[in-house]
């Protein structure tokens, strides 16, 4: 059910909805972003990655969790290409991908503080999955 | 509401507002209601009746009505001020000389279907609450409204009227209707469905032009099908094609323009369901070029005098529905 | 040879051409020597948007088994907006046929600019291939008007 | 009953070797009507014209059919030839049997059958032509240029050149636009003001052009050669042909704090004003919403220093109906409106400016006199930053889908003459792209960067802040894939510009048609760039779309051309084939007027004669021929069928298609 | 006097149509039309049918001759029709008295040889009204629904169904199916007459009477202000003469059929405002007199030219469709029709 990174980068266009062939790459989105210093990929980036379907070094990337979803970008962009739903919808896509759950039961443990309340990790997995 | 009707009729011919009223007549039997110009108090006392038979469309008259001197009352039911508002879109009604009182309309009752119930000799018919009495030679009978209503208003797109000076009784709401079903039940079915349903239906016209003459959107001066210079003109359904075409070009040239009304059913006497292809392009434009009431809005442009440059393609045809 | 020839079904074709697009790509097509079959047979009207809806069931109604009207590409028109008044009326003209039950593939609207003679040619190869297929018109023909 | 002739070309082997001729002639011949059918080598050629002659004289022919080549080869001259034999030229049909036939069929037998169908339709067509004469209408020698900018004043002065009679229009108190704004022009740097100014002047001195400044065009009526306009002068308070344009008036004037538009609102004004030095013509106006003395009567100032007398507080807007053969639009362009653009601050700082409000800080007769400082604390600036594309290219809604075109040679033209003048700022131009295609303006841009130094950086402006006094840049450069925030003290903002807002209804009043952007529709984007599809009417200038300087005056000329070859002919000639309403069955619903493209279909209320010595009214439609196109649109938006196309008409349509389905 | 049971009348119909074509009222969702005969189709039990039995004889359109045309020559080919034998089964009284009407317009000289041949070989078998509509006169015009007419008249008792002949065609149609009919007795059917004559005169209509018409002056109806009134929602359409069973108008046409002329008549109605319409212009400009027009001929024009028969039978027809009611009886009340007392 893996899919290649075609299909991943069709898949987040569908869940966005957008068309990102209408950025005319302006760095608009970049140029707004108040997160962009945490980013490897940039949101310009994510939309010409998308675009390319180069999307498996994106969705690998900590670059998506760091977006604020501020919809500074969707606002500034004058094409509407609104790169913040983009970054969205690759969330989506991986979330899928990982069989729905927003973590791999593996990759919890590490993130685990010796200190957390036993309640909090099992709320968080509820939370994580499904 | 009849009596309110006479009351304010006779109050505006007394201060002179208006010289005629436009309403409707009592017959022999009831149901046998004839649109008729008034001009006295004593004439509205003596015959003017407003009832479940007045379902005729007076807008139509009021082309002719309007050119006369002085003002005239017209009593418009909500389906007859959106023809009354498309004539004056199209400039065909001298909106000073009339005087428009909006009046409501609770479903015409079709004696069409009181007669299809096996009940004759009627003397007479009156409503009683959801119910409907006729009285026949032959001994009385009860039946539910709703049956016996005409087919039109079972389907009733709006009960708020488009154009008026004042109101009597209540003003309704434009309703959500469910008159599309019967077209979208025939675009169902195959092309071969279709062909054989027109065709047992288109055969039965006998050309009398009822369905024309009463449509309030067929205004011409001279229509098309009685100008030999037209080049389609013809008296008679002479053969399969001229029925079509009759009716075709009918329906094509008020597209449009047809406020769905429904009078061209209501008066064929071979009981052929034309409305059925208004009501296919209303369809269509509403789909295809956005919601578009005729006489709705006196000032908008029709679908067919308007287009976009995004228009849906007539390949478009092809690719819908099988 | 002959004989055989004439048993098969040749459809008649009207097709409307607008004066400045259309009837100019027929011409490119015959300049460019691009066949169609003879069937069809060309009627020059100034706009597409002259084309009246009787016209088309005239021609149905006279013999023709397939009528396509070309006119210049939306934007196009030499008359600035003709042909997206064409193609709204043309749209609801075949919706209506085809609610008639008439094969829809009958008629048809295409758009072929000045330049297209080749498109023209392959539009006309194309449409008297599906009328041919399509057979007689026989829903809306004119029994009188048949030869007899 | 027609007598037609027909005449069936070989075309050399051309028709002939697929097409028996012969055959087609002796079928023809069988058809009713035909009185003559003949074939020959070559019907365009000079002997086979005049066989056609000869055939129209010795057989009295009323209607002639031609098989040969497209009616858009040779229709004109067989038109030609049947007039010269005394036959009226709507009277002849064309069948094309080369381009539609021999050319395209192998087969000989095929291609004879279908030329002897075509053939046939043309003489069913044939029958029923009538003779049609082409309409003539009188040309009203004399030009209306709706815009006195530059596009206006080079219009104007190329047709008072011609030696017609020209009216410039325009609404400001002055002529000139927004050229007479601009500091330099690129890609040359001279001064606007240099090269605009003589013009204005020679359009004041030129005694065929007259203006009407501070005026608008009220209403239009009429068609092409024979327009008749209503001009509102609004007034002005000031008898213009007393006013000596002195200035003494506006040194004294009370009310000295009114936003100055011609600088953009950058500076004040009085009440009572004279636009620029320069302005064209060179008298004061008052402005009715500042004056004390026009509100509440309390002033009086300029009337007592005054001394040649021309104040007139009593002044009305007057109308002057003139008529026109031709109208030229030159209604040009405005910066659009900000408010959709927040992340620019351009409303929270006064540092942030628009392009052309910095064309005036730069400019020596602007606010500052020439000198570039800050409009918040008239500081020098150090460091500016210049964002292009504001606005243009947009499609969220917020902005204009176009590219403004002007922008990118402009910017350069502000980084370099800031450089230029003060080699202390550092200059960054933020760019999507940079357009330069033109003559010297690629290397005009390029010496921007390689001799001035201006930084150009490919990226956009995502936010600018305001802070302590300064700007905070906070921009993408894409190239260095990074994230940039500028400490700038001024930043400029590449507006995009929009058509004049008069343009909507100016389009409706002269039902010239508009793109969904308010440009003006040019008759064809490539062929017929500066005629609007509504005859009669010119395009000149950004009101047809995006222009530069030298654009626009290459239009406006071209415009001009346009208008002085209407002008110089006394008479047009109409197309006869144009639509015609039969009165007796208009019934007035409009449908017709709704889908003409050119305006041509007008109503009245006519009286009619009906049965009894009674008479009606009705609303009936008529068609101007001089306006008519004849495309035929209102034919068939009319149901009842009292419009119909001559030449064109639904008989001989559908007589046609009989004979072709026969 | 003959009769079959309902039941098996079937077999009657079988043995009609075995060697004739027999047509019947059948239920549509046009209401009854006469459709013919073939197994499985039953015969409906409406009053009348939407259109009248005119049909039979003046079909609405009808080819007269064809021009061919061939080059410049044109050939003149006349219609040839094969006219069969036919039987209308179920006709009413008033439809059955219409073709007596017609007969004087169609059948006086010069002969319309269409209708005489359709007329002859067509034999009538009408019915007797047992449950007559409110909007039916007859008896106005001196229609006996009991006794309804016809080649062969038919009661309907109970179960059974009666029959009589009329005429001689009727004898011999009767005569050619005796093998499904039984004998009876003329006196089993007076009880049914009886009953029917007791219904006609409960109808509301059942005292219209045109005497006050026949008292007035020709020309003081025609000049009458009442027809301002009457005719003035008339939409001009021409249903009320195309259910009439006897409107007689036709026009004659030409069509071009591409390849000659047909030439054909069809149906015309005086309401539309192209009839009678000749080169110069029209002779009735106005509804008013268009609607004058249909309305005096029936009721004055006709009775002078034919002994004082009016033509109109009373069948109701246009009461039931005129679209906006308006209709022959609410004319003669109008113009003075009296209630017989």
């Amino acid at each position: 059910m893996e899919k290649n990174e075609k299909e991943l980068a069709q898949l987040i266009q569908e869940i966005s909805g957008l068309n990102p062939k209408k950025c005319m790459k302006c760095g608009k989105c970049s140029g707004a972003c108040p997160a962009f210093h945490e980013m490897e990929y940039h949101p310009h980036q994510f939309v010409d990655m998308v675009d390319r379907g180069d999307v498996n070094r994106l969705l690998e990337s900590k670059s998506i969790w760091m977006c604020l979803t501020c919809f500074a970008c969707v606002e500034r962009c004058p094409r509407d290409v609104k790169p913040a739903n983009f970054i969205e919808a690759a969330r989506l896509a991986l979330i899928r991908q990982q069989g729905c759950n927003h973590l791999k039961d593996e990759a919890v443990p590490p993130l685990l503080d010796e200190e957390m309340p036993q309640q909090a990790i099992v709320s968080a997995y509820r939370k994580f999955k499904k | 509401m009849q009596e309110a009707m006479i009351k304010r009729a006779k109050e505006l011919l007394a201060e002179g507002t208006v010289n005629r009223v436009m309403g409707w007549q009592a017959g022999e039997f009831a149901y046998d209601i004839t649109p008729t110009v008034f001009s006295s108090a004593d004439e509205l006392d003596k015959a003017f009746v407003y009832n479940d038979f007045c379902s005729a469309n007076v807008s139509k008259y009021m082309i002719k009505e309007s050119r006369k001197e002085g003002k005239i009352l017209c009593f418009l039911k909500p389906c007859d001020s959106y023809s009354f508002n498309q004539l004056l879109a199209e400039h065909r009604i001298w909106r000073d000389n009339v005087y428009i009182i909006g009046i409501p309309s609770y479903g015409k009752v079709d004696v069409n279907k009181v007669r299809a119930k096996g009940v004759t000799g009627i003397t007479g018919i009156h409503t009683d609450g959801p119910n409907v009495v006729v009285e026949t030679i032959y001994g009385s009978e009860t039946m539910v409204k709703m049956d016996v209503m005409e087919d039109r208003c079972l389907c009733c797109k709006s009960k708020k009227h488009m154009v008026y000076d004042e109101l009597l009784g209540e003003e309704g709401e434009v309703l959500q209707s469910n008159r599309f079903e019967q077209v979208e039940a025939l675009e169902n079915m195959t092309p071969e469905e279709r062909y054989e349903f027109w065709r047992s239906e288109l055969s039965k016209c006998i050309r009398c032009n009822a369905c024309r003459n009463v449509c309030p959107a067929c205004t011409c001066e001279n229509c098309v099908f009685d100008n030999p210079a037209s080049g389609v003109a013809n008296k008679a359904p002479s053969s399969d094609f001229e029925e079509n075409m009759f009716h075709i070009i009918r329906a094509f040239h008020v597209a449009g323009r047809c406020t769905d009304c429904g009078e061209c059913s209501r008066v064929c006497p071979q009981n052929i369901p034309l409305h059925l292809l208004n009501r296919k392009f209303i369809k269509d434009i509403n789909e295809l070029y956005g919601t578009y009431q005729a006489g709705e809005d006196k000032d908008a442009r029709g679908p067919l005098t308007n287009f976009t440059v995004d228009d849906c393609e007539p390949s478009i045809v092809h690719h819908r529905r099988g | 040879m002959q004989v055989e020839e004439t048993k098969e079904f040749k459809p008649t074709i009207v097709a409307f051409c607008c004066n400045w697009c259309s009837y100019a790509g027929a011409d490119l097509s015959g300049t460019n020597r691009l066949n169609y079959p003879a069937n069809v047979k060309i009627i020059r009207v100034p706009c597409s948007c002259r084309v009246n809806p009787m016209f088309i069931l005239r021609a149905f109604q006279r013999g023709a088994d397939g009528v396509i009207l070309c006119g210049c590409h939306p934007g196009d028109c030499h008359y600035t907006t003709g042909n997206y008044y064409a193609r709204r009326r043309m749209t609801l003209l075949f919706s209506m046929l085809d609610f008639l039950g008439i094969e829809k593939e009958r008629t048809r609207v295409e758009w072929v600019s000045a330049a297209e003679g080749a498109k023209f040619a392959a539009t006309m190869n194309d449409f008297v291939a599906t009328i041919t297929k399509l057979g007689e018109n026989r829903r809306l023909e004119d029994i009188r008007c048949k030869k007899q | 009953m027609q007598r037609i002739g027909v005449f069936v070309c070989w075309c050399g082997s051309n028709i002939a070797a697929t097409v028996d001729v012969q055959q087609v002639a002796d079928e023809l011949a069988k058809e009713p009507g035909v009185v003559y059918s003949t074939n020959y080598q070559y019907m365009c050629s000079q002997s086979g014209q005049q066989m056609i002659q000869e055939a129209i004289k010795e057989h009295h022919l009323t209607g002639i059919v031609i098989c040969s080549c497209s009616p858009r080869m040779h229709e004109a001259t067989f038109r030609k030839t049947a007039a010269a034999a005394g036959l009226n030229s709507y009277m002849v049909e064309i069948a094309n049997i080369r381009e539609q036939c021999s050319w395209i069929h192998k087969n000989k037998e095929e291609a004879t059958e279908k030329a002897i169908i075509l053939g046939r339709a043309a003489i069913a067509k044939v029958h029923l032509n009538a003779p049609l004469t082409a309409g003539e209408s009188p040309v009203v020698k004399r030009a209306l240029v709706i815009g006195g900018g530059i596009a206006g004043i080079q219009t104007a002065l190329d047709i008072a050149d011609a030696g017609f009679e020209v009216d410039i229009v325009e609404k400001k108190p002055t002529i000139g636009g927004k050229m007479a704004q601009i500091d330099k022009t690129f890609p040359t740097l001279d001064c606007a003001a240099c090269i605009l100014t003589p013009k204005m002047v020679d359009v004041a001195q030129n005694e065929k052009i007259h203006i009407y400044s501070y005026s608008e065009v009220e209403s239009v009526k009429g068609f092409v050669g024979n327009f008749t306009a209503t001009i509102k002068k609004k007034a002005r308070y000031v008898k213009e042909d007393v006013c000596t344009g002195c200035g003494l008036c506006t040194e004294k004037c009370p009310m000295k704090k009114v936003p100055n538009e011609f600088n953009q609102m950058l500076d004040n004004r009085t009440a009572i004003y004279i636009p620029f030095a320069q302005a064209v013509p060179k008298v004061a106006t008052i402005d009715p919403n500042a004056c004390m003395m026009l509100k509440n009567g309390k002033c009086g100032v300029c009337s007592k220093v005054c001394t040649a007398g021309a104040i007139d507080y009593t002044q009305k807007d007057e109308y002057i109906e003139q008529q026109y053969g031709a109208i030229v639009v030159a209604t040009g362009f405005n910066t659009i409106k900000l408010d959709n653009f927040d992340e620019f601050a351009y409303s929270q700082s006064p540092d942030v400016v628009t392009s052309l409000e910095f064309e005036r800080l730069m400019n020596a007769a602007g606010p500052t006199g020439g000198t570039l400082l800050r409009p918040s604390d008239h500081t020098h600036p150090h460091t500016l930053v210049f964002v292009q594309c504001v606005g243009s290219r947009d499609i969220s809604g917020c902005g204009k889908p176009y590219c403004s075109k002007i922008c990118c040679m402009y910017t350069a033209k502000h980084a370099m003459l800031c450089r230029e003048k003060y080699p202390d700022t550092e200059v960054y131009v933020f760019y999507i792209d940079v357009r330069t295609p033109g003559k010297n303006f690629d290397e005009f841009y390029r010496r921007a960067v390689e001799e001035y130094g201006v930084h150009y950086i490919k990226g956009m402006v995502g936010k600018v802040a305001p802070k302590d006094g300064k700007l905070m840049v906070q921009a993408s450069d894409l190239l260095a894939n990074d994230q940039l925030l500028i400490e700038a003290d001024m930043v400029v903002l590449a507006t995009a510009i929009e058509p004049d807002e008069s343009a909507r209804s100016i389009a409706t009043m002269l039902t010239a048609s508009m793109d969904t952007n308010d440009f003006f529709t040019e008759a064809h984007p490539k062929l017929r760039p500066v005629e609007s599809p509504t005859a009669g009417i010119f395009l000149s200038g950004v009101c047809q779309g995006p222009k530069d300087i030298p654009e626009t005056v290459s239009q406006a000329s071209a415009a001009a051309a346009k208008v002085i070859g209407l002008l110089v002919k006394d008479k047009l000639t109409c197309n006869p084939c144009v639509a015609e309403s039969n009165e007796l069955m208009c019934n007035g619903c409009s449908a017709c007027e709704k889908v003409c493209p050119y305006g041509a279909i007008t109503y009245s209320d006519k009286e009619f004669r009906t049965p009894y010595r009674t008479t009606i009214m009705r609303r009936v439609a008529s068609v101007n021929p001089a306006v008519c196109q004849g495309c035929g649109a209102c034919t068939v938006a009319c149901p009842s069928g009292a419009m119909d196309l001559k030449g064109f008409s639904t008989r001989q349509i559908m007589a046609e298609v009989d004979a072709i389905c026969k | 006097m003959l009769k079959v049971s309902v039941d098996k009348i079937n077999d009657l119909f079988r043995a009609i149509a075995a060697t004739q074509k027999l047509y019947l009222p059948v239920d549509t969702n046009a209401g009854a039309q006469y459709r013919e005969w073939s197994e499985g189709v039953t015969m409906s039990q409406a009053l009348n049918t939407n259109r009248s039995a005119k049909d039979f004889f003046f079909p609405q359109t009808e080819n007269l001759a064809e021009f061919k045309m061939e080059g410049k020559k044109i050939e003149v080919k006349p219609q040839v029709n094969e006219y069969e034998d036919y039987v209308v089964f179920g006709v009413r009284a008033c439809d059955a008295a219409s073709f007596a009407i017609l007969d004087r317009v169609f059948l006086s000289e010069p002969v319309d040889t269409f209708y005489a041949h359709r007329r002859e070989h067509g034999t009538i078998i009408t019915l007797a009204c047992n449950r007559p509509a409110e909007t039916c006169f007859c008896t106005t015009f001196g229609v006996d629904p009991a006794v309804p007419g016809g080649d062969v008249s038919a009661w309907q008792k109970g179960e059974e169904l009666y029959l009589e002949a009329q005429t001689e065609k009727g004898e011999k149609l009767l005569q050619a199916v005796a093998g499904a009919l039984s004998q009876a007795e003329s006196e089993d059917i007076e009880p049914v007459k009886a009953a029917i004559r007791v219904m006609m005169e409960k109808l509301p209509l059942a005292k219209l009477s045109l005497k006050g018409i026949e008292d007035q002056k020709m020309l003081d109806l025609f000049y009458s202000d009442k027809w301002n009134a009457l005719s003035e929602s008339c939409l001009g359409c021409g249903t009320c003469t195309f259910v009439c069973p006897t409107c007689q108008c036709y026009d004659v046409r030409d069509f071009d059929t591409g390849n000659g002329i047909q030439r054909f008549r069809c149906w015309d109605s005086c309401m539309y405002s192209d009839f009678t319409k000749m080169a110069h212009g029209n002779i009735r400009n106005s509804q008013m007199e268009r609607f004058r027009q249909r309305f005096m001929h029936k009721l004055v024009y006709f009775p002078e030219n034919n002994e004082g028969i009016y033509s109109c039978v009373g069948c109701g027809r246009c009461l039931a469709k005129c679209p906006i009611h308006m209709n022959i009886v609410k004319v003669i009340k109008t113009m003075g029709g009296t209630e017989n007392e």
